[in-house]
């Protein structure tokens, strides 16, 4: 994955959160105060407009990750804001100095992504957070098994399962943990989206791999 | 719910610029960013800077309350959102003289992440000494074991005025510090819900009360409550709401409190006195004496239908920085 | 609508039990007549007696309003009803030294009969000097050759601020008159409706107007307005009321203004100050400067959804008037 | 009519306009402000409560309405309670000293109710107020013809014409008159609850007559 292609991936999450505005909304009207939808697409926002104009030359990976997540904090606040900062800044950390990524680097982004995240999270897991994608997704990441591409694979799978699971949990974390039991049977907005966010990811890094494959 | 604005996307903005022009005499901004007010006379006197702030849509709270006597910056998040840390330094280092500077904020973790990055930043870069106080008197929403979980509603008002009073007296950090913390300690609250907000954004209610229900304990962003409840008269309500609150604080016969009887948006004065009636009934047949009483719009929800109660137990510390005056855009006392 | 509220027979009684215990250090009732509220210092001070009053759900106005540098007395009515005399004659004679008393009310027909007849009866039975000034700032409710049938909404706030400071100047009952009604012929206001309000008694709501709907220069009790119109953003319906009030009164470059954006009762203060932003930047746009604002409830009719533009036309004896502080219970300037 | 029956008419007044409440404060929403049917309430239950209290014991026909009308103005002010009581003052005048009114007292007693209501008023005929209901039963009750009975039997029936006329008038007075011609349709509140009033008395006085002569 080349900076440019990176860059296009924030150009991705922009989109795809852009286009379940509403439905993240409805799910945190459900849990919290409404307004997921909306603080992402704020957040994803401010991104693009920093991909358009200070990102614009940037090569440097682990640049454009750490002004991602800086964007990102500085337009939204609430507490998406100092998670995902804190992911995207640790996972910049990773990816420093790079001007190409390989799919074992893009491992190490999430890896350390997601210890970046859980810093400022304490968020267990069954907590009914983002979390409960994070952690699988970090498993899967490890794991000993596959090739690299499998464990994405696996990953975006476990993302997914994460996801639904949080149907069930009762949440312990954040705006919906006063809920107690009453937040049983809503799913998670965050834990949402972070899942589109992942999986927007896997699918465009497969690709490219698929696409240069075949090439 | 229709709303008179101009474009859900900039109501935060479009709000900060009338308000900074109305009252021009008493507030401004500051260059480095567009959600941090000060006070006009920021940074003219030595003293402890009270930066306060939160999510926007509670008004007159937070930016209301920056003036004379209360609070020196506020940093001004989206709706119902914790602003990020940015405004936040940009208002400490406004106002900041030599002798520190206090962070007053609601125990929300988007608040706590963000105002505590803040206070890293003005330590770390700027070298200020910044001090914490997190409001939690809203006792419906954790149990008393659970004290630190508990989030800060309407109670932090008489949170900021004690501080502001503190701080505008010239006392150290220390002191301000100690004495926010005694008023933090002593101030509970309790709401009620009757009709919900909704955002400009998504225009959507905020939660779904039928008709003849009401919501016990709910948060002033339209979060759920404690307990859904038949639609059930102002006495019968205010006495569920105020006798909670006298058992989680201990209150007893010969204490001394203050009152605030907060509304959420769009319930009328009428209704807040007539609660306030029976509030003075009740506390009188316990033997609880009141200090001094508030009856208004002091932290609302954007047009949410409800109101809260809130107490304040009283010593004689605290009298004089309650009864102190203040003058700000949105409050004034003299 | 869902309202907390006891009994709809009392509400108006429990909210003024409620006012005085809230507020017992600034004003208090008269054994005569429990519709009366005078200041705690009524009387001590030789000046001009001021009293205000109208119907009930429009707090602040006009009980919240009786203080230093306000109002020395007030006569509650039933909801959206004038008071009779008696509270009225009461109010006089709880307040009277010896320098007359000023009659202060909005210009609806059973305010000036039943002010009316309490001026003959203080004249007649107590032999105390009257004099009335009758507020018609409506600007929508009666073309300018019938200036005389406006009606009185939002502008008697500013006309109040005049007559109560002038008072307190401890100025003769011909001065007082004369620069209250030179306030009110400079006081021009114009609102839009949003949402309706309803009667305690009835649950009905006062109008109907569909989602998209918004009513443009409606009346203070949910009397139906001038037009219908689609909901239209705030910066075009700003527009299109300050422009007409404006026009009305003649108000032209160089002139310089105060200016009232008044919340109805449900409008978020956050929709007041984006109109405000609107307001300040079209003044300026046409050479008006604007000498001070306010921005919040003012004038509320119960619940209802929208609010008012006021501008008071300014000139070197005014600003005093407005500049002076005031100490009331819902309202304080200093 | 003793005092006794007199009173009782004020009873019954307070009894028809509970009744119709809920339907004049329908009609005042249209017009008004809606509150006609809890004014009209308010007013005569306090007369009510005088007529049980401080009138109890009182036989003077003439003091009893000065009450009747002062009691419904102290509870009410409004426009109303001025024109009322202004009404039952000058009425009051007409009846000084009697403890009993024979028809031709009562046929005074309203010619100077309206009288002293029109003082008041300053409406027109026309201007769709309470007055298109009283300047036809004025009319009526000046009029030349027929027996005292008779006269009261036209004014009864002159004053639901006029009650119905109101319909198709444009308001020039009181809270109403903004409306302009967006008033032509409706009935006015006050012209109907006059009419109730005025046509409820007109029932007693007449069945009461009957029921003398029948003995
Ligand atoms: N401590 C936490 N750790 C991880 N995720 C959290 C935590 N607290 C909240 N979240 C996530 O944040 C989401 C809510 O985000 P959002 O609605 O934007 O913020 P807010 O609650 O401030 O309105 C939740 O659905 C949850 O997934
Ligand atoms: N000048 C007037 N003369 C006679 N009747 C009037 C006058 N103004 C108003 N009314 C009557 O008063 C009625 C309204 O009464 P009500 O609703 O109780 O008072 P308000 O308008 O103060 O709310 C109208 O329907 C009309 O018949
Ligand atoms: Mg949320
Ligand atoms: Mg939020
Ligand atoms: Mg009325
Ligand atoms: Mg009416």
């Amino acid at each position: 994955m080349q900076a440019e292609e990176w860059k296009n991936y924030f150009e991705s999450a922009h989109i795809v959160l852009e286009e379940n505005k509403t439905y993240l909304c409805e799910l945190d009207r459900a849990l919290g105060d409404g307004d997921h939808g909306i603080t992402m697409s704020i957040g994803w926002k401010a991104v693009q407009e920093a991909l358009h104009s200070k990102l614009a030359d940037e090569t440097d990976c682990g640049k454009i990750a750490m002004t991602v997540g800086r964007s990102f904090l500085s337009a939204v606040g609430s507490s998406v804001g100092p998670l995902y900062a804190s992911g995207f800044m640790a996972g910049a950390k990773a990816v420093k100095n790079k001007t190409e990524l390989s799919m074992e680097d893009m491992r190490q982004f999430w890896i350390e992504f997601i210890n970046g995240v859980q810093d400022r999270s304490q968020a267990e897991p069954g907590d009914k957070t983002m979390m409960d994608v994070l952690y699988p997704v970090q498993a899967a990441l490890q794991s000993e098994e596959g090739t690299v591409e499998e464990k994405f694979q696996q990953a975006s799978e476990a993302a997914k399962n994460g996801m639904e699971a949080t149907k069930e949990m009762s949440s312990k974390k954040g705006r919906s943990s006063r809920l107690g039991e009453r937040s049983i049977g809503h799913q998670d907005p965050g834990a949402t989206s972070m899942q589109l966010l992942f999986s927007t990811f896997v699918t465009e890094a497969l690709n490219l791999k698929t696409v240069k494959e075949e090439y | 719910m229709k709303k008179l604005i101009n474009n859900p996307d900039v109501v935060v903005e479009e709000m900060l610029n009338g308000y900074l022009k109305a009252h021009s005499h008493l507030v401004r901004g500051v260059e480095a960013h567009s959600r941090t007010i000060v006070r006009t006379d920021a940074g003219l006197k030595q003293k402890v800077s009270l930066i306060i702030g939160g999510g926007s849509g509670h008004e007159p709270a937070f930016m209301g309350y920056v003036g004379k006597g209360m609070a020196d910056g506020v940093a001004v998040g989206n709706i119902f959102s914790s602003p990020p840390p940015d405004p936040i330094v940009e208002a400490i280092k406004a106002t900041h003289t030599d002798q520190g500077a206090l962070l007053l904020y609601g125990n929300y973790q988007g608040d706590i992440m963000n105002f505590g990055m803040a206070a890293d930043i003005a330590d770390m870069e700027e070298n200020i000494e910044v001090k914490q106080v997190i409001v939690k008197d809203d006792i419906a929403s954790a149990p008393r074991e659970e004290a630190e979980k508990r989030r800060g509603i309407a109670g932090e008002f008489f949170v900021t005025k004690v501080a502001g009073a503190a701080a505008e007296e010239g006392l150290s950090l220390d002191e301000v510090y100690r004495i926010t913390e005694k008023a933090n300690q002593n101030v509970g609250s309790m709401g009620v819900g009757l009709s919900p907000c909704s955002l400009p954004q998504t225009g959507q209610p905020s939660f779904n009360l039928e008709e003849d229900e009401m919501e016990i304990g709910l948060g002033h962003h339209g979060e759920p409550g404690v307990e859904k409840i038949k639609l059930a008269t102002s006495n019968v309500v205010t006495e569920r709401i105020l006798n909670n609150i006298i058992d989680e604080m201990d209150i007893e016969s010969g204490n001394e409190v203050s009152v605030l009887i907060n509304g959420l948006g769009s319930t009328t004065r009428m209704e807040l006195y007539i609660m306030y009636d029976k509030v003075e009934s009740l506390l009188n047949e316990k033997g609880i004496n009141i200090y001094t009483s508030y009856v208004g719009d002091y932290c609302t929800s954007l047009e949410m239908g409800g109101c809260s109660i809130t107490l304040l137990k009283m010593d004689e510390e605290l009298k004089p920085f309650i009864d102190a005056p203040a003058q700000c855009p949105m409050y004034t006392q003299s």
